[in-house]
């Protein structure tokens, strides 16, 4: 228990993983989800930066979580864009209450 | 643990002490704890005093411009106690929450406020080595701490369940979004002159006269200080830009339902953060804890004064070379403030879309201009006066690196080495 | 330090002919041209030259470039050249499969211009993103290292996330750029952090240094599911399969395929379709290569075995599923993603065929490698091939919508007689996409069916997947012809709008080149393409 | 136990306890204020971790920028009051079930691996390429150079015997991902302004 190894690191980030897909999972609601997509990146990053810390690894961890983190935002701009177009058209962000594709 | 604690001395100091019931005296990792227990507490009298002083001028400085005298009564003929006596009412009033609120966030987004304008604090140096926690890249990391201040402000207006909260709440996150931009920029241009990210660092370099502020360091500093200014007032929400509150049209924007101690939290975490940014100005561009008279070089044989005191490294006129520091910097910082105060009863205020269009428009393309040009800045001096600086005894990139590309890669395997070594230096 | 950086980007320090931003000019003529018509929309230069003579202009100079290189280094005989400090890779593969995406990119705008999706207001919107979509799959046709993998399969899609919404008013295309992007980002978190565990766990993010590390990780030990080292990297991998099936829209991820392609425009669609799947498929064997190398230990490779046949078993299943459900489809656009599907399904399959191949080898011998190259030979040939057929499609589709207004099956009917040239397109192109005998599809067909049979030596299952394969493809064309059905044997209403799309306007024109290549395998053309898809294949193995 | 410990099982504690209640919230806003705790508590263990620059970079742009989008999607997007998600327990309880066993799996995995004997070792010891660049980042985590450097594409930190790097320098990554953001930005734009409709495009080929 003294020490805190990589180990430890890794297991938060499993934590923040499976948090993540589970809130993909279960939620409805498209920002919802989105924010699982959030959880997962950053189980993704602590496991880059932990292994940047500990293994061989080294800088290169820390530089593809950096990039992990634009890309990121990247992304949630263009699905907040997208959720907004969502809902002037249908007055709802449930990814479920699209009614227009039978998927 | 990477971060270089000021409380590293203390902790010096307090490692042994002999504490009942423990064999070995205090473990060195309870004394770095209790050693920055007390430094945040130093830090957050601080923090609870300097709103209490801007209030206070705040009330008087109004009363000046709109020809009253502002509060007179409460502590002697100037009112000296009169945020004090605001601040016991405050604690005595009813902590309401409206019916409609998302009671639980309602009550919690103050908090988010406060802490993350205290945590601007603790990397905020405030004289040569003062500082709570030396980072390297403290400039990068005091605009993320102060960035998550807006957050606490949009959850605040959002979980009120007012409509005139809500507009507010997104007026703020409107706004933020355009002012992040240009402020980050433009506190690049003078470090590109001097090539760190380190607020202690960058404070060092601006020992000398007047001349050797960054802000005289080329005309693009010189703009981008004025530039800096104005969408710093934009970041904490001061009139012209306070279109969360707009008390004219919004009630009282975010904090419309919030009273008693969660209404100080805002007031509090407010004027702390525009002392924040005023420090960082004056740190970035107005040489810091330096007075620009030649003060300090005239004292430096100061510095070892006294120096068989209790704890190592530690010297009585050092001490009291970094109280003067200290409080030049708090007194540079404070006239910033008043400036923003006097601004604040001044101007009127501007509409939300031309605060964005402001930023967005007319900001941000100007700091990039200017960010562009103080990276050519030096290639043109190069080629015109064969130097990087227009004085010699300007603070450039060469004091600290020079040439840049070999001599950073050095100087960081030099600090790598040194610190892998363990002996752990104090601040910098 | 920095000059030599400059050296190795500009010209020539490790003794090569290609300089790294030499080997990057494509893709830096289509970055300059995305902000070109940034820059001509500021000036105002976009009232009097249309947007997209910029688009199609950057793109035609972006593929002389490719061609310049692909002529230039056909003639230097270098196997593969390692640019931007090992992060790219520049081989016959990674050329030729420029050449053809952004062949693809000029028949796409040319397409965009003839039906006018984007109007001339939103031209620099949607070309940039096509643009920039493009960038990323060129990335991803060349990545050597797991970040730029991962970059090249973000930048490719987050694009095509507002592409697919492009039609912002509408309903239908609102809700498809949601779900795809819900979806797609949950894909790349989980293949984000499945690379950070294979990445953790090697100690590298190059994709040559993989293979080496794989070797000596599990040199000394047993490397059974029994070993947690083992067991993570399987766990990584999976994970970054699932981003990959996401792309490929493979069982059970492709859910999102047919609401995605319904709410999209046509020619979005034809885009999402050819391109986005063909640079998933070459990054993907890539990837293999990487991961898969006959060096590796016995154990390992017996679990690589084993997931090449599961990713066979998949394929299989993709292949059916795809079949089946077009069935009871009633929208031309929703059919064809579900045959999209179903062709991830066939593609799938020479992937299926690479990795069992590879994996079947005794540990250090390169017995395999002239299989495995006809196995990545019959992927290409099948994407080019595919390049024709489904942009036909896609095109044909769209093409008709500007004059009907529909993409309803049934008010396709008495086409054939009305508009000659769009429903004979069409007919070859569906035909080409059952594979039968003499279109181009029936060629692509026989090579991946050829790489599964020839993977059948190592494990027998591989014959029972070609079995289901070929079953396919008897299931697939029933629903085609009807199609076909129902624009030459039924007659068109009274009440339906009447089209004119004669064979010589620019809309017949583009079906007619289009289509046209898809005859071509009658002749030498197959051994040409073929030939060069040969000579791309084998640059990837050193073996030969 | 020592204080580095104590902060990590601190931040850890912040970081799980808030993301599962992320899951577990129903109401957006208060998912919102958990994810910034959870994301909040993450960029502390970069801290831990000795990635100062990482860190900020965390709280600067998720904590401070996405999370803010995000929050002001829900604000713009809300139709109530407040935005509930209802999930049925049976959803949830399927969830859990499933999460829990990924967990278990993950979990399994990666605590059984020892990494400084196993993998290092084998790694370290065996690979030349590995050994070459067998440098951890320095502990004194003041990472900001080290990446600006890697990001221009020179690598200090990683240079072979033969004084050639042996890890590939970032500056395509990092040019070309600025050629993706201007993207994302026309499309998020386009995406969210209303349509300016000044005439119908007629002429084709023009």
């Amino acid at each position: 228990m003294d020490t805190v190894g990589l180990n430890s690191y890794l297991l938060v980030a499993a934590m923040l993983f499976v948090c993540g897909v589970v809130c993909m999972a279960v939620k409805r609601n498209g920002i919802g989800i989105l924010m699982g997509v959030e959880l997962v990146l950053n189980g993704a990053n602590l496991n880059l930066v932990a292994f940047a810390r500990y293994t061989v690894l080294g800088l290169d961890g820390q530089v593809m979580a950096l990039f992990v983190i634009v890309l990121a935002a990247a992304e949630a701009a263009i699905a907040l864009a997208i959720a907004l177009n969502f809902y002037n058209n249908h007055l709802t962000i449930d990814v479920d209450r699209g009614s227009e594709l039978q998927g | 643990m990477q971060a270089l604690f000021a409380a590293a001395t203390l902790q010096e100091f307090l490692t042994g002490m002999p504490v009942p019931g423990v064999k070995d005296g205090l473990s060195p990792g309870w004394a770095l704890a209790l050693a920055a227990g007390i430094h945040a507490a130093l830090l957050f009298s601080l923090f609870g005093l300097l709103p209490l002083i801007y209030i206070w001028l705040e009330r008087k400085v109004a009363g000046r411009i709109q020809d009253r005298l502002g509060p007179t009564r409460v502590g002697g003929r100037f009112g000296w106690l009169q945020t004090l006596a605001d601040g016991v009412k405050l604690i005595q009033k009813e902590d309401l929450a409206p019916g409609a609120a998302d009671r639980w966030v309602f009550q919690v987004a103050p908090y988010l406020a406060i802490v993350a304008s205290f945590a601007a604090f603790m990397v905020l140096p405030f004289s040569d080595t003062w500082v709570a926690v030396s980072l390297d890249a403290s400039v990068f990391v005091i605009l993320a701490l102060m960035s998550l201040e807006v957050l606490g402000i949009i959850l605040a207006g959002y979980s009120s369940g007012s409509k005139w909260a809500l507009f507010g709440a997104m007026r703020e996150a409107a706004q933020m979004v355009s002012y992040e931009i240009p402020m980050a920029l433009c506190l690049l241009v003078p470090l590109v002159a001097v090539g760190t990210l380190n607020l202690t660092e960058i404070g060092a370099l601006q020992a000398g006269p007047v001349s050797s502020w960054l802000i005289f360091h080329d005309p693009f500093c010189f703009i981008a200080f004025f530039t800096y200014f104005t969408v710093a007032t934009a970041s904490v929400k001061r009139a012209p830009f306070d279109l969360a509150e707009a008390e004219s049209e919004l009630v009282a924007g975010f904090h419309t339902e919030y009273s008693g101690l969660r209404w100080s939290f805002f007031f509090m975490a407010e004027y702390a953060s525009m002392f924040a940014v005023s420090a960082i100005a004056v740190i970035v561009f107005l040489g810091g804890w330096h007075t620009g008279l030649m003060v300090e070089e005239g004292l430096s044989g100061f510095k070892g004064w006294n120096p068989n005191f209790l704890v190592k490294d530690f010297t009585l006129g050092n001490y009291l070379l970094n109280v003067m520091g200290a409080k030049v910097l708090i007194l540079k910082a404070s006239l910033l403030v008043l400036v923003q105060i006097w601004v604040r009863w001044t101007l009127p205020r501007l509409r939300i879309d031309q605060v964005m269009t402001t930023c967005l428009k007319y900001l941000v393309p100007i700091s990039c201009v200017l960010f562009l040009g103080a990276v050519l800045w030096p290639l043109l001096l190069m080629t015109t006066l064969k130097r990087t600086t227009i004085m010699e005894d300007m603070p450039s990139m060469g004091q600290l690196s020079l040439p840049p590309a070999t001599a950073a890669v050095e100087s960081e395997e030099m600090r790598g080495v040194h610190v892998v070594d363990g002996s752990k230096e104090s601040v910098r | 330090m920095f000059s030599t950086l400059l050296n190795q980007i500009l010209s020539d320090s490790t003794g090569q002919p290609f300089g790294s931003l030499q080997l990057f000019g494509p893709e830096l003529t289509l970055s300059a041209g995305i902000v070109l018509m940034l820059l001509a929309r500021l000036c105002g230069i976009d009232r009097r030259l249309p947007t997209h003579w910029i688009a199609l202009w950057m793109t035609f100079i972006a593929f002389s470039l490719g061609v310049f290189q692909f002529v230039e280094f056909s003639r230097s005989d270098l196997g593969t050249v390692e640019y931007f400090s090992g992060l790219m890779v520049f081989d016959r593969f990674s050329a030729l499969f420029r050449l053809g995406l952004l062949l693809f990119l000029i028949f796409t705008i040319t397409l965009t211009v003839i039906s006018g999706i984007p109007d001339r207001d939103d031209a620099p919107d949607f070309y940039s993103l096509l643009m920039g979509a493009s960038v990323g799959m060129l990335l991803m046709g060349g990545a050597n290292h797991l970040l730029m993998l991962f970059l090249g399969v973000e930048m490719s899609s987050v694009p095509s996330y507002a592409m697919v919404g492009f039609l912002k008013g509408r309903k239908a295309s609102s809700e498809a750029a949601l779900k795809f992007v819900v979806y797609g980002a949950g894909a790349a978190g989980v293949m984000l952090y499945g690379i950070s565990l294979i990445a953790g766990l090697l100690g590298t993010a190059e994709f040559p240094q993989i293979a080496i590390q794989l070797q000596t990780l599990f040199a000394g030990e047993s490397a059974a599911l029994s070993n947690p080292a083992i067991r993570l990297l399987m766990l990584g991998i999976l994970m970054l399969l699932v981003g990959f099936a996401f792309k490929l829209s493979v069982v059970p991820f492709h859910f999102w395929t047919p609401d995605v392609f319904q709410g999209a425009s046509a020619e979005v669609g034809g885009f999402l379709s050819v391109a986005s799947k063909s640079a998933a498929f070459v990054l993907l064997v890539r990837t293999v290569l990487a991961f898969v190398t006959p060096a590796s230990s016995a154990d390992l490779g017996q679990i690589y075995l084993t997931l090449g046949l599961g990713i066979g078993v998949i394929a299989a299943i993709t292949a059916t599923f795809g079949n089946l459900a077009a069935y009871s489809q009633t929208n031309m656009k929703r059919l064809l993603a579900y045959s999209t599907i179903a062709h991830s399904g066939y593609m799938l399959m020479a992937i299926a065929a690479l990795i069992v191949l590879r994996a079947g080898l005794e540990p250090g011998s390169t017995g395999y490698d002239d299989r495995c190259a006809r196995a990545v030979e019959g992927l290409l040939y099948y994407l080019a091939v595919y390049f024709f057929m489904n942009l036909g499609a896609f095109a044909i589709t769209a093409l008709i919508r500007n004059e009907t207004f529909s993409e309803e099956i049934e008010d396709y009917a008495g086409l054939g007689f009305q508009a000659p040239i769009l429903a004979i397109g069409m007919g070859m192109c569906l035909f080409s996409l059952v594979g039968l005998p003499p279109l181009g599809g029936f060629v692509g067909k026989l090579f991946i069916f050829a790489a599964v049979y020839d993977s059948g030596f190592v494990h027998p299952l591989m014959w029972g997947i070609l079995a289901i394969g070929g079953l396919n493809t008897v299931f697939s064309l029933f629903y085609y012809i009807r199609v076909m059905k129902t624009m030459y044997l039924q007659e068109r209403p009274a009440t339906a709008r009447a089209l004119r799309v004669p064979a010589w306007s620019y809309s017949g024109a583009f079906v007619l080149i289009l289509t046209l290549p898809l005859l071509l395998p009658l002749g030498t053309a197959v051994q040409l393409v073929s030939g060069v898809a040969k000579r791309a294949a084998m640059s990837l193995f050193a073996g030969l | 136990m020592t204080l580095e410990a104590l902060l990590f099982y601190l931040f850890a504690a912040i970081a799980c306890g808030s993301a599962l209640a992320v899951v577990l919230t129903d109401n957006v806003v208060r998912m919102a204020f958990w994810l910034v705790m959870s994301l909040g508590a993450v960029a502390s263990l970069f801290f831990l971790l000795e990635a100062d620059f990482l860190g900020a970079t965390q709280l600067l742009i998720y904590v401070g920028g996405t999370v803010v989008l995000l929050v002001f999607g829900v604000m713009l997007t809300a139709t109530g009051p407040y935005v509930q998600i209802k999930t049925t327990p049976a959803e949830m309880f399927l969830g859990a079930g499933v999460g829990g066993l990924l967990l278990l799996v993950l979990a399994s995995t990666v605590m059984g691996i020892n990494w400084e004997n196993d993998v290092a070792h084998a790694l370290g010891a065996e690979s030349e390429a590995a050994l070459a660049a067998d440098t951890t980042v320095d502990q004194s985590g003041t990472t900001g150079r080290p990446l600006g450097l890697a990001f221009v594409g020179v690598r200090p930190d990683a240079v072979g015997p033969d004084g050639a790097a042996t890890r590939p320098g970032y500056l395509l990554p990092f040019e070309i991902v600025s050629v993706h953001l201007l993207v994302v930005l026309i499309g998020a734009a386009y995406l969210a302004r209303a349509k300016r409709r000044v005439e119908p495009a007629t002429d084709l080929l023009s």
